[in-house]
């Protein structure tokens, strides 16, 4: 059976505390544009951690939440590609083919969750910051779409591992740099056809809810809510 | 003599249709989409604002165009490495190129490879000697690479998996028991890769090969 | 590095970056230098490398993932490029006590030290006036001959002690071998430097426990947490422990998920994620922590003598804390007394708990009070050593005071070593430092940065990046011997290794100093083993020596009369920059601020309340006024800080820091108050008191990632 | 007599053919700089990146988008009513159907530039495009732009054709009155006309079946370009009605810039004694009705997105309403409705200044109805964190500005080489009872015949 990648978030620990973004820039070459394009609006950040703001002083809660790319099954910004440069694959991502984007940037509407970032220039890198781009990873160039790929060159060099020495993956064995640096491990990632792994377990939580599901996009990462503590919880 | 009907359509379409063609082609090859991740900073911001932490993709415009062919030069290597010479004598691809075997890799050889053997055979050639002298200096070979893919096209290929699938390093490389300098033997275009999975049934999904 | 320097390097730069391409066209002038590979690396194949990352003084372990790359260096006398190991991405280590496998935002972008841009490349020698950043390029044996001479000079004089040391509060073992390098010469103690340090903390804990360690909790095991001010989950002592503990504690037992109570006055990443937020008035927290006391006493959930030491350091224990009547907290904390009662009690039932205190918490004119009292209430509720409580680690010498560097500057040192430490920047207005580094005759640094306060140096002799040196790390988890990891790859560019120039330096003196090691790694592999972070003699006498009378309520003093500077002021330390030693990293530059969402920027948080009645808008000019300073900066407005004070991140503000971080911001630090810690000399950064004027509308530089701060604005929110 | 008014009515319009004035020089000089500053921003664009434009995330889509719409929109001024208007023989349309068709295919030229100027890697474009490849890749037939690419290409050919049949008489008529090369090229683009009966049969049916065809087509093409919208789920595109409000919108902008298009015409080739009153009016009462239904559409589609109240879609209702969109909302609302339902109601106030200057307002107004579906929806989508908004930058000003002089140049050029009204069809509106020229009619047959 092929795998079916997914994801858990679990709002309960997580503290906002931006670990995820920053190692999702280190692992992915994810540009940073400067003051000057980040004050308009091209700030590229694959995973972000929303937060919301209720009540007012001294009643104030705050709700983090980390959005990345859901992945999802039914997704609107591969229907809307006229080159196939967002595609689905069989093991559940959303692809994106950096080569095969002309840039219509109609991904980036569809996507009810606006995770979708555009190369309104062509990024540099200053030396020697260049060395440390991950080799693994495309340097994407002007003109092209990219978001979150659940770092599919961490699967593709897991599964590249598991295939030579003849042995299947193991749950936890692999993990997107979100997931490995989240210091309360917040965010959970594993194969969904597997019915034992923990993501599976946490996705049939009842706790667990999708985002915008009412969009229909059958995203694939549940997030677990946040919750309230009462009496009873510490017993 | 009157034009017929049809080549109404040849004097106006046509000719419509590739004015917009030949207008945008021209502008768009000037700026075929590449990274130049490693550019040094553009002087100044532009009036509108384009930061000088952003440059175009390309250097100039021929750079563009040619990127946008996938024209690239021949490769020149600083000397003439004979393959055939190496591969009569005994030794294996994987000696000089080690890395075929573990990972994605299969990586040009230093001097000091080329010195496990030399130091002790064939010193008296001139050009041993010039490699050794450089050995001494501290100094590496400038091999230039034969194969590869423009950085736009965003292929990752791995060896070490195709070595283990039993593909012959001669089916992408061509018989370099037969060639001095290395020369591309092979077009990869995307058409030569696909034939091939599909041939041997691996996956032709986009990601396996470009992301 | 001096412009010139610069353009060469770009050209050196542009000529490689097109190697393939030029040197198709055989121009033998354009034919570029490749050095003989030096490590024994699979091209495209990662290994993994541990060592520590220094940017705070928790010093998480980290394995580095190292792949083969090409590097423009300079080799020989010669720029060129060559094939070697290069980090490409850090990680936790998980067999680290400290990181357990995970890291914070900042030590992910730890990385980007080595790699950059503006990094010292090569020793710089003074080329413009004292603090013009002007500097021109000399060669290692010239400016270690011009270090020894001035050396030599003061022993020749007499005046050993004129040689003097600041530094970022750094490993164990690096510190012991400057410590015992400035001893051997005659010179003073070294100084550890940090602008929002914990040295309140560690003095209360020396008074209450007996050990200057840092407090720890056991999140895992906890059912109930209570912090005063410590933002632990974002930004104090040791993020990630604490986040790793925490993620347990929330969601790791089953049946059991703990409570976090977290109590300040303007919401951290910390209180933001807490289960109740209590707001509590500037200054005296240490008072609620006694009022909980109180209850659990006059409820007899717990008994007085139950806090043993840590009570006895507070006036009026035995007695039941009487001073401290719920109704009594409720008029000096605002803190509702039925709350108090229900925090008591809850705080009492569910064991095991701990309560922590932290960061602008004890950055008042009374900090050690507040300290002591939360000391005391860990102590009743018997949580201190217990699985899901304190844990206070064995006593560790306590780090010479950070208000030591006051004393330094005073006493006018002939010959000034700086380790990054950067108190141009970030110490008291008041302490004058810029003023007086221009009168020290000589000043080297061994920053990797020019910064403001490397900028007054002579001499910059950069450091080798952790990821190119030895690098040591305090103890942490059951064993108490400094942690130790070897560099991870070759040096980028022509520098050396902070200790190991000072040991040369050593042994170049006319006198040269006897005992010491060969090299910082020969001193790391002899100690690292066996000796449990060695002497730093000076530091060690005062951990007993001042233990004060019992700690007893005394009003906060704030700098500022109320009528004129209504608002507190409320400086905190960055989720990106910390106290801004990480301003210069690009990616933390750009990473969104966790509540505000700002990037690249400054921004003083207003409640909107207060705004409406100033007439102020989101991202419109404000001016902050204190009675020491000006200045202005957008405002965000937030409902997490109350309606008599307002915020600012620390770490922007730095007139000389990079490309990334000059003139970016401005630095709340400069308008602070000169109030310190009554105890403990340490400055009492929340201390001081503020009015805020609109002074404009937005000028572009607040920028926000965030379009809107709720999930369901207003639905004429518009933007 | 009639021979005589033949006569005089070809004299005139060819007259702008055979005699140039020093204003075309001058107009095509001043447009042609400005179409060129237009392409020079583009190549500037291209070199740089999208970045130099305003858009940004999460506001993907811009200017660029909404002016590919507003021109896609203009171009149903065209074929679309001429062709409405030659089935229902309406007789006061001779002067007015090639002003129009010409606007189609002009504007769905310019409209088509857009999404190309609009992409990020333009010089890829022929990716959208069937063609079969080693690679074995096809464009994405699920995605609207792909059906755009159709719609929009299928259209202009359409409208080519449906503009250049009619033409082809007249331009026998001018190869007639021609020697040297231009005789030699309209010759060409007459294809051997002689004005046959066989041949005007032929037209005849040719037009008949064109104009039939070229209706669902155009009504097509807007409802497709309404795909564009409609078919992501983002908040208040995703909507059933934007088809027929689309096609609505888009025959409402394009008889407006027909009028302004007549207007202009009359008063620069004094065709006075051409284009009536009466035209105008006729199409101010056309607009009259579209502006209603207009209205019809924007409060049908407010109302059910007020009445089911989805979080989303009321964020972007009210930006529109009371927000930051409001002062354009509004601005549009008056324009296409407040100003123009007075002065084209009211008989006195429907004379030639004052239905062009309702027009005027009408293209303003459906400029930025098209601006404000773009923008504020792609700004307020369901996550208030990624809320973000835009602003044009001078260079996305340029090229739209370019556009409309592209517009105006191409209007220029072709009404100096084409009779831009069709001369055979006002004299067979002469002769309302015979359907081409009497053969006996020598010297009026000598016009359209070759000479042996």
């Amino acid at each position: 059976m092929p795998y079916r990648w997914g994801m858990a978030v679990d709002a309960d620990r997580c503290t906002g505390c931006e670990a995820c973004v920053t190692a999702c820039h280190a692992e992915n070459n994810i540009p940073t544009v400067g003051p000057e394009q980040a004050a308009r609006g091209r700030a590229m950040h694959w995973m972000r951690v929303e937060r919301y703001v209720e009540g007012d002083f001294p009643d104030v809660r705050v709700k983090f939440r980390p959005v990345l790319c859901q992945q999802c099954d039914a997704a609107p910004c591969e229907a809307v590609c006229p080159t196939y440069a967002s595609h689905h694959t069989e093991e559940g991502l959303n692809a994106q083919v950096y080569n095969r984007c002309i840039g219509t940037r109609y991904c980036g509407n569809a996507c009810a969750y606006n995770v979708r970032f555009f190369n309104f220039f062509n990024p540099v890198w200053e030396k020697p910051l260049n060395l440390q781009l991950n080799p693994d990873v495309s340097v994407r160039g002007v003109g092209i779409m990219e978001k979150c790929t659940f770092c599919v060159q961490r699967i593709k060099a897991a599964k590249t591992v598991v295939k030579a020495e003849g042995r299947a993956l193991r749950d936890g064995e692999l993990q997107p740099a979100c997931a490995q640096a989240c210091p309360t491990s917040a965010i959970v990632f594993g194969d969904l056809n597997d019915p034992e792994s923990r993501v599976s377990r946490l996705a049939r939580s009842p706790r667990g809810s999708k985002l915008l599901e009412e969009t229909g996009a059958e995203p694939k990462i549940t997030y677990l809510a946040k919750l309230a503590w009462d009496e009873s919880d510490a017993r | 003599m009157p034009p017929s009907r049809s080549s109404l359509a040849a004097r106006l379409i046509l000719p419509l249709a590739f004015v917009v063609l030949a207008a945008t082609m021209a502008c768009g090859v000037a700026n075929s989409g590449g990274l130049a991740g490693v550019q040094e900073r553009a002087s100044g911001v532009s009036r509108w604002g384009t930061p000088a932490v952003f440059t175009p993709a390309h250097a100039s415009a021929g750079a563009a165009i040619r990127a946008f062919f996938g024209l690239r030069a021949e490769a020149r290597q600083p000397i003439d490495f004979s393959h055939r010479l190496h591969l009569d004598m005994g030794a294996a691809c994987t000696d000089c190129h080690a890395g075929v075997e573990q990972g994605p890799v299969a990586g040009l050889p230093s001097v000091s490879t080329c010195l496990i053997c030399h130091s002790q055979i064939a010193t008296d050639r001139p050009t041993i000697q010039h490699i050794t002298a450089l050995a001494e200096q501290g100094l590496d070979l400038q091999w230039q690479r034969v194969y590869g893919w423009p950085r736009e096209a965003h292929v990752r290929f791995e060896h070490a998996p195709h070595g283990r699938a039993g593909v012959d390093c001669a089916t992408c490389h061509g018989n370099l028991a037969e060639q001095t300098v290395a020369v591309r033997a092979v077009d990869m275009d995307m058409a030569f890769c696909v034939n091939c999975h599909t041939a041997r049934q691996a996956s032709n999904d986009c990601l396996t090969c470009h992301y | 590095m001096s412009p010139l320097d610069r353009r060469q390097f770009i050209k050196v730069t542009a000529v490689t970056g097109t190697a393939a391409a030029l040197a198709a066209c055989g121009n033998p002038e354009h034919q570029i230098i490749r050095f003989i590979p030096e490590d024994d690396l699979v091209p495209g194949v990662a290994t993994w490398k541990p060592s520590y990352c220094p940017l705070c003084a928790a010093g998480c372990g980290v394995v580095a993932r190292v792949m083969e790359g090409d590097a423009e260096v300079f080799r020989n006398g010669q720029a060129g490029v060559m094939r070697m190991a290069l980090a490409k991405k850090l990680e936790g280590n998980p067999d680290d006590p400290v990181s357990r496998g995970k890291l914070c935002p900042r030590g992910q972008a730890a990385i980007q030290v080595t790699y950059h841009p503006d990094r010292v490349a090569e020793p710089l020698k003074r080329a413009g006036e004292r603090g013009e950043a002007r500097f021109v390029p000399i060669g290692w044996d010239e400016a270690l001959a011009e270090v020894v001479a001035q050396l030599d000079a003061l022993a020749a004089a007499g005046e050993t002690a004129g040689l003097a040391c600041v530094s970022r509060p750094r490993g164990p073992l690096r510190a012991a071998l400057v410590a015992r390098v400035l001893e051997g010469f005659g010179g003073r103690a070294p100084v550890a430097w940090e602008a929002m340090g914990d040295d309140v903390l560690r003095r209360a804990n020396g008074v209450s426990f007996g050990s200057h360690a840092m407090p720890m909790v056991d999140l895992a095991d906890s059912r109930y947490v209570m912090a005063f001010g410590a933002d632990f989950l974002g930004t104090w002592h040791a993020p990630v422990t604490f986040g790793v503990g925490y993620g347990r504690m929330r969601q790791g037992r089953p049946g059991v998920r703990g409570k976090l109570v977290q109590v300040e006055p303007r919401m951290s990443t910390t209180g933001a994620s807490a289960d109740e937020w209590v707001a509590i008035r500037p200054g005296t927290d240490g008072v609620l922590a006694l009022g909980l006391a109180h209850v659990m006493l006059a409820a007899g959930l717990r008994q007085a003598s139950d806090a043993g030491r840590a009570g006895a350091a507070i006036a009026g224990w035995s007695e039941g804390l009487s001073e401290y009547t719920p109704a009594r907290v409720e008029e000096i904390t605002g803190v509702a007394a039925a709350r108090v009662e229900r925090l008591a009690r809850e705080l009492a039932n569910h064991p095991p708990a701990a309560v922590l205190i932290g960061g602008p918490a004890l950055a008042h004119t009374n900090g050690l009070f507040h300290a002591l009292a939360v000391n005391a209430l860990n102590a009743l509720l018997g949580s201190v050593g217990q699985p899901g409580g304190l844990v206070v680690p064995p006593d560790v010498p306590a780090p010479a005071s950070p208000a030591g560097l006051a004393s330094l500057l005073e006493a006018a040192p002939t010959v000034l070593l700086l380790d990054e430490a950067n108190p141009v920047f970030d110490a008291p207005p008041s302490w004058r430092v810029a003023e007086r580094l221009r009168a020290i005759p000589f000043i080297v640094s061994f920053g990797s940065f020019i910064d403001e306060t490397s900028a007054f140096a002579d001499l910059i002799l950069p450091d080798h990046s952790f990821l190119e040196s030895w690098v040591d790390a305090p103890p942490a988890g059951s064993d108490s011997s400094p942690r130790v990891a070897g560099p991870v790859m070759r040096p980028l560019h022509r520098t050396r290794s902070m200790p190991d120039v000072l040991l040369d330096v050593s042994r170049r003196l006319a006198r040269p100093l006897a005992g010491l090691p060969e090299t910082f790694e020969a001193f790391v592999s002899a100690a690292a083993p066996a000796t449990p972070a060695s002497a730093s003699g000076p530091s060690r006498a005062r951990a007993t020596a001042d233990a004060p009378a019992a700690a007893a309520w005394a009003p906060p003093r704030f700098d500022g009369e109320a009528g004129e500077f209504p608002f507190h002021f409320l400086p905190y330390a960055s989720q990106n920059f910390l106290d801004g030693s990480l301003a210069h990293l690009p990616w933390l530059q750009e990473m969104p601020d966790p509540l505000t969402s700002g990037m690249w920027s400054s921004w003083v948080e207003v409640n909107p309340r207060t705004a409406e009645r100033l007439g102020i808008a989101q991202g419109d000019i404000v001016e902050v006024r204190s009675a020491h300073g000006v200045l202005r900066a957008p405002a965000v407005l937030l409902p997490s800080v109350g309606p008599d004070a307002v915020a600012m991140p620390v770490g922007q503000g730095h007139t000389e820091f990079t490309r990334y971080a000059s003139g970016r911001g401005v630095n709340p630090l400069a308008i602070l108050a000169p109030l310190t810690d009554e105890a403990t000399g340490m400055p009492a950064w929340s201390a001081t008191r503020v009015q805020i004027t609109r002074a404009g509308s937005g000028d572009g530089s607040l920028i926000l990632f965030a379009g809107a701060t709720r999930e369901r604005p207003d639905t004429h929110e518009g933007r | 007599m009639n021979r005589t008014l033949d006569r005089s009515l070809a004299d005139d319009l060819v007259r702008p053919l055979f005699h140039t004035s020093v204003w075309f020089y001058g107009l095509a000089l001043a447009l042609g700089t400005v179409v060129a500053s237009g392409l020079a921003a583009w190549g500037y664009q291209i070199w740089n990146g999208i970045g130099v434009t305003g858009k940004r995330w999460p506001v993907f889509w811009g200017f660029y988008i909404t002016n590919f719409v507003f021109w896609i929109g203009i171009s149903h001024a065209g074929t679309l009513i001429s062709a409405i208007l030659r089935l229902v023989n309406a007789r006061w349309r001779r002067p007015v159907t090639r002003c129009a068709e010409v606007i189609t295919v002009f504007a769905l030229m310019i409209g088509a530039m857009f999404p190309l100027i609009h992409l990020g890697r333009p010089w890829l474009f022929f990716w959208m495009a069937p063609y079969p490849s080693s690679r074995d890749l096809w464009p994405n037939f699920r995605s609207p732009l792909v059906w755009d690419f159709f719609a929009i290409n299928t259209y202009l050919l359409g409208s080519l054709l449906f503009l250049v049949l009619p033409m082809i008489p007249d331009f026998a008529l001018v190869r007639d009155r021609s020697t040297g090369l231009r005789r030699r090229i309209y010759g060409a683009l007459a294809l051997g006309w002689q004005g046959t009966t066989k041949q005007w049969h032929r037209l005849e049916a040719a037009m008949q079946i064109m104009a039939i065809a070229i209706l669902p087509v155009a009504v097509s093409v807007h409802t497709i370009v309404s795909f564009d919208f409609s078919m992501a789920p983002v908040p208040m595109w995703h909507s059933t009605i934007f088809g027929p409000y689309f096609v609505a919108g888009a025959i409402f902008s394009g008889i407006a810039a027909l009028i302004v298009a007549m207007a202009v015409l009359r008063r620069a080739l004094k065709l006075e004694a051409y284009l009536h009153p009466m035209h105008f009016e006729n199409l101010g009462k056309l607009l009259l009705l579209m502006s209603l239904l207009w209205v019809y559409f924007v409060f049908a589609e407010r109302l059910t997105v007020w009445y089911g109240n989805e979080h989303s879609e009321m964020s972007v209702f009210w930006t529109h309403q009371t927000g930051n969109y409001a002062p354009l909302f509004w601005t549009m609302v008056a324009c296409n409705f407040l100003i123009p339902f007075p002065i084209l109601a009211l008989r006195k106030l429907r004379t030639i200044p004052g239905v062009v200057f309702a027009s005027v307002t009408v293209l303003i107004g459906m400029w930025l109805e098209r601006y404000l579906i773009v923008v504020p929806s792609l700004g307020h989508k369901a996550l208030p964190y990624s809320w973000g908004t835009y602003g044009p930058e001078p260079i996305e000003i340029v090229i739209m500005a370019s556009t409309f002089g592209a517009m105006a140049l191409l209007y220029t050029l072709f009404a100096r080489f084409v009779p831009i009204i069709s001369i055979w069809e006002m004299k067979v509106g002469q002769h309302p009872h015979r359907h081409a020229l009497p053969e006996e009619d020598e010297e009026a047959a000598g016009l359209w015949r070759v000479r042996p």
